[in-house]
């Protein structure tokens, strides 16, 4: 209710650090914070509800988000006509062609991380300077969300030409709210404001700077002594308490869920693991209702969800969750059953080891929660903890291990596309797993091009079903939650479902009375 | 004159006087009093480790949700930590992980060093200069990096901790050595068994290594408290002991980072005890070295 | 205990009747030259310690050869190279008969057994950690002497009690002994392989004047009773006169002189050597008084960088220029007396 | 003649681990002025713990002089305040010690080491102080001083660190020099060359000498008067004709018999004195050197002897003193 | 003397080469890539193309031999490679981290020769009073404190006792300032880390100190100094200390290359954007050029730490001197 003063330099922490600067290869949110707010989207995540997993706005186009028409077959975007390149160049249809075509059908040799997200699309074309069509294979509720992803930076086509696809790597020339200043690596990216962007008004800031800090706990003491006015990933629960405690009104906190759902694998390749009433008794033996009320107490997760992300019109109800096994309302019920599931499967006190993550929030916090719910039941676990690439290798090349702390973190709530990790191994690209269900399959493949949201819903719950109680394919522990406590001077942020959105920063300002 | 006729000298029957043992006890103490203390902290150490499961007042493991961060009291001395686990039963548990790794490491690696530090020495030449060589390496070669290859490599898990540790100890000891033996290999007495036409091998154990034994034990010490630091910030670092198992360097991870201030308890007495660990077993070597390094010895 | 070949008759005045006796060792032409190195992986010589520079002399079985000369002269040196602790630059040391120089390290072995040696440091020539009766048993058993373990322990209170020392004294540790029963301890590891030849590398130097005595008498016994041969290295010129058949005196590397006993007290031909003899002070302040008191100027030259010539012309009263230049050889002036020097 | 040093009845002892050690156990001597004072006695018999004493250079701990007094120049040593004593040292008394290898700092220049004294004690300024060091070193016999003082101690042989210890002692003229062993680390012909060197510059200088030693040619040769240590105590005392000539303690007597001699024929057999030096932290009620004496009596094991003259200036603490043989005077 | 420098330099060679294999062979080792983690190690869907290509480009899918081939040409030709994280060079990368860690070895090394050399002359002459134990149990708990705690702990204790003297909470800038510009800001940010670093380093130093004095206060030549009557001050500067300073050099030669390497965690602790932050980054993310360049220079840092140790031996003790 607050009208935003200009002015001010935005100091925020960032704990991981910058690969390249070119987003549509790279997918650290270490890079979107401090170099997205050089760049613009085609359309975004609406910087004013951002907690809202299906509003989209448009960002470099013209008046609302424009509707699929043809049967969902045509997107058509018209373009603003008032913006510029921070180079001087204007911006046309064909440098938002020209970007998408990079993302999604980029030459040989050129990496592009994310275009299995547009396997709909079946091209792009521009009917004049100003218009940009996107031409469909097939209708998909999948499509937006993935144009509106963070990481599709709009480059300049005369860039792109003239230096080629690697030159976004490392240089910088966007439409952004800021223009780049410098970059000390290993210490802080500097943004200066651009005069000449193209939302009237905006930005507030005079600049920003963006201070790498890999340790949490410095990353929390520089807020609290004023180092840093921000930190956009999210803290642990505890950490708030010390800020809220040390400095009371100082901080605001915003909290959201987070679309990164906390999983863990069975190995169904190995024994006993391939055994369904084994995979069912490990989801049986976890009580997530308790595990919510204490461990968002100490780890960065908190609701209880199914596969779907919980704000999401497709997540399942309370109701619908307590019907799926390891969701039931009695954990004593479920861990008798796990018990009996187990001794039928002559599994009772199984010995394994459960593979994690060298990161301590939430993975080794939930972990460690872990093998004591599996304690509970009988199973004599112990934890593994690899550092990540050690981890990937042994989850995801040598499939090596017997049940796995794994994570599912999306940046823009897309569901239909995030759910694609329970379908078959060898269709889907990030299912480790290791099982084959072509029933899944099939049920993903109709979700996915049911144009009914009820119809979707609908199916959406047997896919659930499916992947987490009959098949008992793999497990959600928790959905993480985010916590951004932040100095109280910062306004005009807010929290979205995913630290890579709403980063753009253009509508942040500080206000110099709390300051 | 014959044999018979060489007198016999008539201090010879005089018994070797041995101070009594708790006297001597006593009288190390008035004389050390500082490595009487460090001597005191391991001794309490050993035996929590050997006896953990009889004095850990709780389970080391169990989480108990409902009393998480109880600060210590009455009901948990040392309070509890984010899983609600007794930090004193995980103290207690985590002195034999700590000592584990300490004794194995230490010894592994200090008798590494020696057969090589004393090797090198004897054989000299181009066995030596190899051996020096090789040992620079590894003397120059970051610790992180090897713990991290060595854990990568092989696995993470308390073994391949002291397979880590003890890699850089053993070019440490065999410098130590190395110089020690210099200077015995010039000693009269090797010359002597050189003389007598004894082996390599003969001349190395009987005659040199039992003559480093002092520097040895000097580095055994020492090594015991690195290691135990070195677990420590291996752990840290995310390389060493896991969860659940009870290992200080473990519980002050978590606690250090997230739990500093608001349950500072968590953090504090893990710190403790690993500085107070190597602290006793710096000041024990301390008192070691003094005591068997006559150059040092307050007369 | 018994030892072959006992000499009857080797009493100082039966110098004479020894030296008839067969040539146990032989040394000829002994250099050892010990390399100063630079650098430490491409090690080049920039110099030499001429340590020992050519020497020769024999010892016959049950003479007592003295050494004698000023600190670093080589007189340790000539003594490692005879028991093969060091291998000598050039020249041969036969020892019965055998050249030890030509020989490997397993052809030595059985030799090593017949020479053995006496170290001048009481403290720093036995394994402090090793009681003394083991120090004294090892060589025996890794020579397969005495394979029986008792009786080696046996046969170890025997030499101690040789050596008068306690046979009660054999479970002890160097340090909880004297230097005096130390140095008793070295002697009979010494005496335990049944040796035939003893380096005595300044065996009593360390010890103090009474226990000098007592370990003096010791070894004369010992060479009376088992007919020992010894080389006898000392600084001392009184005690080498006491113990010595024969003398030689060693400058920078070089023997100057080398004669009987008696001879060479009575009639020192080497100005070297009347230096020696002129700067040894006698206990009796009367004749002291009497006594003119002239020194030998200068310090003793370094063996890296001997001077050119005779190496003791800088000091040397008589020196001449020719001295200089030319390196003397040793003369045998009168039978069984030879000096190195051009002027006398 | 002047008394500049009077020691009376001076005990010092080291309080170790092992008990206490009676390194001296009182001991009394006086020193003239330009007197050589010999001591001698067997390694361990409390020789450099009786010279240190008289400095007050006795590590404490664990040692300390518990009883008898140093008088010197008619101050009281032992009562004077740590500045005092340190006035008294180096420059009116000062010390040569045994080990030239050791005894020089290795990382000082030898001019530093000669000119530091001559600046503490003298005040004089550095380019006087290095006059008067170079000046020194030529007096005790070093040739091109002032090349000499840009040198560290290892540059210089044995011998030369010995002689620049002398100059040392020398350099501000003391009253007193205290040499502990001065030759014993050096060869024969050296060490004639600096017995002879010490003993012109004490004589021109009418400097008082104490000299240290266990070798009893040396006594022989330089002392007026001999204390003969045995075991923390004197046993006996005389000019050096009278300890020669008429040894009057059955060691003293010994140790002259022990040494072979190269001013007499060679003998069959030396004749040592038997068995050990005894362990100061356990003497007995008696005699010390009871043990090895040859004419030891009853008396010997409870009494301690005193000093008790034997003739004109030279005493002899012994029960038997009187019916020793003496054979030594015959031998000759 | 330069004889012996080039000695000694070329005697390093081995030791460089061996370190070099050393780090290629052990990354090498390493499961996983850097690819991995860049483009698929945030739990957002990758592709396996993409990932592919990356490895293509970096040259992860020539055959061992090949990359260590291109390793050692780029020591040859003085080349050290660009970053696989970030594509930058890496003398660039390295040389922007440089001059802090740099300072803060500096700084805690005075830090630690402040400390160490004081501390330790005392305790030797008080040796076994209570001075001296205090000292030691100072000293040793330096050496006992993990250095992460006590860095965490200093944060702590600032923060807090800041905000409970002037109402804010203050702690040291998080962002490096050169000591050029502000040296102010520059002394606030690297005085902490310095006196973190330089105790535990002092630690080390104060414990040889004492020793090396104790046994130099044995020596004869100190009782030399006595005997001549010099002031006790002038014993210990003069005669004892540089005598004892010897191996202390070496001490502080020796623990000032593993310094570099040991910044790491101190680094971290304090947000520094040094070497040792970047060689734990590196490690992390398998940047195999980064790392293998961080190490060598880790290695050559106490390599040369140590050629420099002898040369300053020389220089101090007389009586050694090289060829
Ligand atoms: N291993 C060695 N390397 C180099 N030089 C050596 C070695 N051993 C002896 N020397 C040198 O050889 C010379 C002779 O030494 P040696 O020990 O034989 O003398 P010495 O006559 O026994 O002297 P001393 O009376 O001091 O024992 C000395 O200058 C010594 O420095
Ligand atoms: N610092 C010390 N601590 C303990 N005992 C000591 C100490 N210094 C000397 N002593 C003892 O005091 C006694 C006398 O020693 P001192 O050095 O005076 O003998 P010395 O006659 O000079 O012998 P040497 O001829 O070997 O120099 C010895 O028994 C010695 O062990
Ligand atoms: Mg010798
Ligand atoms: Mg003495």
């Amino acid at each position: 209710g607050e009208t935003p003063v200009r002015g001010g330099i935005l100091k925020f922490v960032v704990g991981s650090k910058i690969p390249s600067y070119d987003a549509h290869m790279e997918s650290t949110f270490g890079m979107i914070h401090p170099i997205r707010p050089f760049y613009s989207l085609l359309i975004r995540v609406n910087p004013e509800n951002p907690s809202s997993p299906t509003d989209f706005v448009c960002d470099l186009c013209e008046g609302d988000v424009p509707a699929a028409t043809n049967n969902g077959l045509t997107y058509t975007f018209k373009i603003r006509k008032d913006v510029k390149f921070h180079d001087g160049t204007p911006l046309t249809a064909h440098d938002i062609k020209a970007t998408f075509d990079k993302i999604i059908f980029p030459p040989e040799g050129v990496p592009s991380t994310r275009k299995a997200f547009f396997s709909s699309l079946d091209s792009t074309t521009v009917p004049d300077d100003y218009t940009l069509v996107f031409n469909m294979k097939y209708a998909s509720g999948a499509f937006l969300p993935a144009v509106a992803a963070p990481y599709n930076f709009v480059y300049s086509k005369k860039d792109l030409d003239e230096n080629g696809y690697a030159w976004h790597q490392k240089n910088i020339n966007g439409t952004g709210a800021f223009t780049f200043v410098e970059h000390k690596p290993g210490a802080y990216v500097e943004g200066k404001r651009y005069e000449n962007y193209h939302h009237e008004g905006k930005p507030y800031l005079d600049g920003f700077r963006a201070i790498s800090a890999p340790k949490m706990a410095v990353r929390l003491q520089a807020i609290r002594g004023n180092r840093a006015a921000i930190e956009f990933r999210g803290f642990p629960p505890k950490a708030r308490d010390d800020l809220v405690k040390a400095l009371g009104d100082k901080i605001v906190v915003q909290e959201s869920d987070w679309n990164c759902a906390l999983q863990f694998l069975p190995n169904h390749r190995r024994k006993p693991f391939d055994d369904v009433r084994v995979r069912r008794a490990l989801t049986l033996a976890v009580d997530r209702r308790a595990g919510s009320k204490y461990l968002s107490k100490i780890a960065i997760v908190k609701t209880m969800g199914g596969v779907v992300f919980p704000g999401h019109p497709l997540a399942a109800t309370e109701e619908e969750l307590s019907k799926i096994a390891g969701y039931w309302p009695s954990i004593e019920k479920s861990r008798a059953e796990a018990k009996r599931l187990l001794k039928e499967a002559g599994a009772e006190g199984l010995e394994f080891v459960l593979l994690n993550r060298g990161v301590d929030q939430p993975y080794r916090v939930v972990g460690t929660w872990l093998i004591d719910q599996f304690k509970k039941v009988g199973l004599k676990v112990t934890q593994n903890v690899l550092p990540s690439p050690a981890f990937y290798d042994a989850v995801r090349k040598k499939h090596d291990f017997d049940v796995t702390v794994y994570f599912n973190c999306q940046s823009i709530v897309n569901p239909l596309a995030d759910v694609s990790a329970y379908i078959s191994d060898d269709i889907a690209g990030n299912n480790y797993a290791g099982y084959q269900d072509r029933t899944m399959d099939k049920l993903f493949d109709q979700m996915n091009r049911a144009s009914d949201p009820a119809e979707q819903r609908r199916i959406m719950r047997l896919y659930e079903k499916r992947a987490l109680d009959e098949e008992a394919l793999q497990f959600i522990t928790l959905w993480w939650y985010k916590i951004n406590p932040h100095r109280s001077y910062v306004k005009g942020w807010k929290i979205a479902p995913s630290h890579y959105l709403n980063q753009h920063l253009d509508n942040v300002w500080l206000d110099p009375d709390l300051m | 004159m014959t044999v018979s006729d060489v007198r016999i000298d008539p201090d010879a029957e005089r018994a070797v006087e041995r101070t009594p043992r708790p006297a001597a006890l006593l009288g190390l103490i008035a004389r050390y009093p500082l490595g009487a203390a460090g001597a005191f902290v391991v001794l309490v150490m050993i035996f929590a480790a050997v006896f953990a499961e009889a004095i850990a007042p709780y389970d080391p493991e169990d989480n108990a949700f409902e009393y998480m961060f109880t600060p210590p009291g009455a009901q948990f001395w040392l309070g509890t930590d984010d899983f609600g686990r007794d930090i004193l039963s995980r103290i207690i548990h985590g002195a034999r992980t700590a000592l584990f790794v300490g004794f194995v490491a230490a010894v592994i690696g200090a008798t590494g060093g020696l057969v090589l530090g004393v090797a090198s020495a004897y054989f000299g030449g181009w066995f030596d200069l190899i051996i020096q060589r090789v040992m620079d390496v590894f003397m120059a070669f970051p610790l992180i990096i090897l713990a991290l290859a060595v854990v990568a490599v092989l696995g993470p898990g308390i073994d391949k901790v002291i397979i880590a540790i003890t890699i850089p100890f053993i070019p440490q000891c065999a410098r130590v050595v190395r110089s020690s033996a210099l200077a015995i290999r010039e000693m009269p007495y090797v010359d002597a068994a050189r003389a007598c036409g004894f082996s390599h091998a003969r001349i190395i154990l009987r005659h040199m290594v039992p003559n480093v034994m002092a520097p040895y034990l000097i580095m055994i010490t020492a090594f015991v408290g690195q290691a135990i630091l070195l677990e420590a910030v291996l752990a840290f670092l995310g390389l060493g002991v896991q969860e659940p198992t009870a290992a200080w360097g473990l519980m002050l991870k978590s606690g250090a980072e997230e739990y500093a201030e608001s349950a500072p308890w968590i953090p504090i007495f893990p710190g403790l005890a690993i500085s107070l660990a190597v602290f006793g077993f710096n000041l024990f070597g301390d008192a070691l070295r003094d005591a068997l390094d006559p150059k040092l010895r307050a007369q | 205990m018994s030892m072959a070949g006992a000499a009857q008759d080797t009493g100082p005045g039966a110098a004479s009747k020894v030296r008839k006796g067969e040539v146990l060792l032989q040394v000829k032409g002994l250099k050892m030259y010990f390399p100063v190195t630079e650098g430490i992986i491409f090690r080049k010589t920039v110099a030499q310690v001429k340590a020992v520079d050519g020497i020769s002399f024999d010892i016959r079985k049950g003479e007592t050869l003295g050494l004698v000369g000023e600190s670093g002269c080589g007189k340790t040196t000539t003594g490692r190279c005879i028991l093969q602790l060091e291998r000598p630059t050039e020249g041969e040391i036969v020892f019965a008969g055998q050249n030890l120089v030509d020989l490997d390290a397993r052809a030595l072995r059985p030799l090593r057994r017949k020479i053995q040696v006496i170290f001048q440091d009481p403290y720093s020539s036995l394994n402090p950690r090793m009681k003394t009766g083991d120090i004294v048993a090892e060589p025996m058993y890794v020579h397969g002497l005495e394979p029986d373990a008792t009786k080696r322990e046996q046969r170890v209170k025997e030499l101690f009690s040789v050596c008068g020392l306690s046979p009660n004294l054999t479970d002890r540790y160097p340090h909880e002994m004297s230097g005096g029963q130390r140095q008793r301890v070295g002697i009979a590891r010494a005496l335990s392989l049944n040796p035939e030849f003893i380096v005595c590398d300044e065996a009593v130097s360390a010890l103090d004047v009474s226990i000098q005595a007592q370990v003096i008498n010791l070894l004369e016994d010992l060479r009376e009773e088992f007919g020992l041969t010894y080389l006898f290295i000392a600084h001392d010129l009184s005690v080498v006169r006491h113990l010595c058949h024969r003398v030689a005196v060693m400058y920078l590397g070089k023997i100057v002189e080398l004669a009987e006993c008696d001879e060479l007290y009575d009639n020192p031909l080497h100005p070297y050597t009347r230096a020696l003899l002129a700067a040894v002070p006698v206990p009796d302040p009367e004749i002291e008084a009497k006594r003119e008191h002239q020194t030998v100027k200068g310090e003793v030259p370094s063996p890296i960088n001997p001077p050119s010539g005779c190496v003791f012309h800088p000091r040397c009263p008589l020196a001449v220029d020719s001295c200089r230049s030319e390196i003397p050889d040793l003369r045998e002036l009168k039978p069984g007396h030879w000096v190195a020097c051009t002027e006398v | 003649m002047a008394k500049i040093l009077e020691i009376e009845n001076l005990q010092t002892q080291f309080f170790t681990s092992a008990g206490t050690v009676r390194a001296v156990d009182g001991i009394t001597y006086t020193v003239n002025r330009g007197e050589t004072v010999a001591i001698v006695g067997e390694s361990g018999c409390g020789k450099s713990v009786s010279a240190l004493s008289i400095l007050r250079l006795i590590p404490d701990p664990p040692g300390r002089v518990v009883g008898g007094s140093i008088r010197f120049m008619g101050m009281d040593i032992l009562a004077l305040s740590d500045a005092e004593i340190r006035k008294v040292r180096g420059r009116r008394i000062a010390m040569v010690f045994q080990e030239p290898m050791t005894s020089l700092n290795p990382v000082l220049t030898i001019g530093r080491q000669l000119t530091e004294t001559l600046e503490h004690h003298l005040g004089m300024a550095r380019e006087a102080a290095n006059a008067r060091a170079a000046e020194l070193l030529g007096m005790v016999g070093i040739s091109d001083p002032e090349r000499r003082l840009t040198q560290y101690p290892h540059h210089l042989s044995g011998g030369m660190r010995q002689r620049v210890m002398i100059a040392m002692a020398l350099s501000c003229e003391p009253e007193l020099i205290i040499a502990d062993e001065p030759t014993t680390a050096l060869d024969v012909t050296i060490q004639a060359q600096i017995l002879e060197l010490m003993r012109d510059l004490t004589k021109r200088l009418g400097v008082a000498l104490i000299i240290i030693t266990h070798n009893l040619g040396v006594v022989a040769r330089y002392a007026d008067r001999v204390n003969v240590m045995y075991a923390g105590k004197i046993i006996e005392q005389g000019s050096a004709l009278q300890i020669y000539h008429q040894p009057s303690h059955p060691y003293t007597l010994g140790l002259l018999k022990s040494v072979p001699r190269l001013d007499q024929p060679r003998k069959e057999k030396l004749d040592p004195i038997q068995g050990q030096p005894p362990d100061l932290t356990r003497l007995g009620a008696g005699c010390a050197f009871r043990p090895r004496c040859r004419y030891a009596v009853e008396r010997c094991a409870n009494e301690i002897p005193a000093l008790e003259p034997v003739s004109e200036g030279h005493t002899s603490a012994c029960w038997q003193k009187d019916s020793l043989d003496q054979p030594l005077r015959d031998a000759s | 003397m330069y004889n012996y420098i080039i000695k000694r330099l070329i005697l390093t060679i081995p030791t460089l080469f061996g370190a070099a294999v050393l780090v290629f062979v052990l990354m090498r080792l390493v499961p996983g890539d850097v690819c991995e983690v860049r483009m698929a190690g945030f739990g957002t869907f990758a592709d396996p193309e993409a990932i592919e290509i990356c490895r293509e480009n970096l040259g992860l899918n020539d055959p061992v031999l090949v990359q260590f081939g291109q390793v050692m040409w780029g020591y040859l030709t003085l080349d050290l490679g660009v970053s696989m994280w970030t594509g930058q060079p890496i003398v660039d990368e390295i040389g922007l981290r440089f001059q802090l860690s740099l300072e803060i070895a500096i700084l805690a090394t005075l830090v630690a020769i402040l400390i160490a050399i004081p501390l330790g002359t005392i305790s030797a002459i008080k040796q076994d009073t209570w001075i001296d134990y205090v000292v030691r149990a100072f000293s040793i708990a330096g050496i006992a404190m993990p250095s992460f705690w006590l860095g965490i702990m200093i944060i702590l204790g600032l923060l807090i006792t800041t905000q409970a003297l002037f109402g804010t909470p203050w702690m040291p800038p998080i962002v490096y300032v050169s000591p050029f510009e502000d040296p102010l800001g520059n002394l606030a940010q690297v005085f902490w880390p310095a006196v973190a670093t330089g105790y535990r380093y002092s630690a080390v130093a104060t414990r040889m100190t004492r020793s090396t004095l104790l046994e130099v206060l044995r020596e004869d030549y100190v009782r030399t100094a006595r005997a001549k009557g010099l002031l006790e001050k002038i014993i210990i500067n003069r005669h004892a200390l540089k005598n004892a300073m010897l191996p202390v050099v070496t001490i502080f030669g020796i623990e000032f290359a593993f310094l570099i390497g040991g910044l790491v965690v101190t680094e971290q602790v304090f947000n520094l954007n040094g070497l040792g932050k970047l060689f734990v980054e590196s490690v992390l993310t398998l940047d195999f050029t980064m790392t293998q360049q961080l190490v060598m220079l880790v290695v050559v840092i106490f390599v040369f730490m140590n050629f420099l140790v002898d040369l300053l031996y020389a220089w101090l003790d007389p009586r050694i001197r090289y060829g």
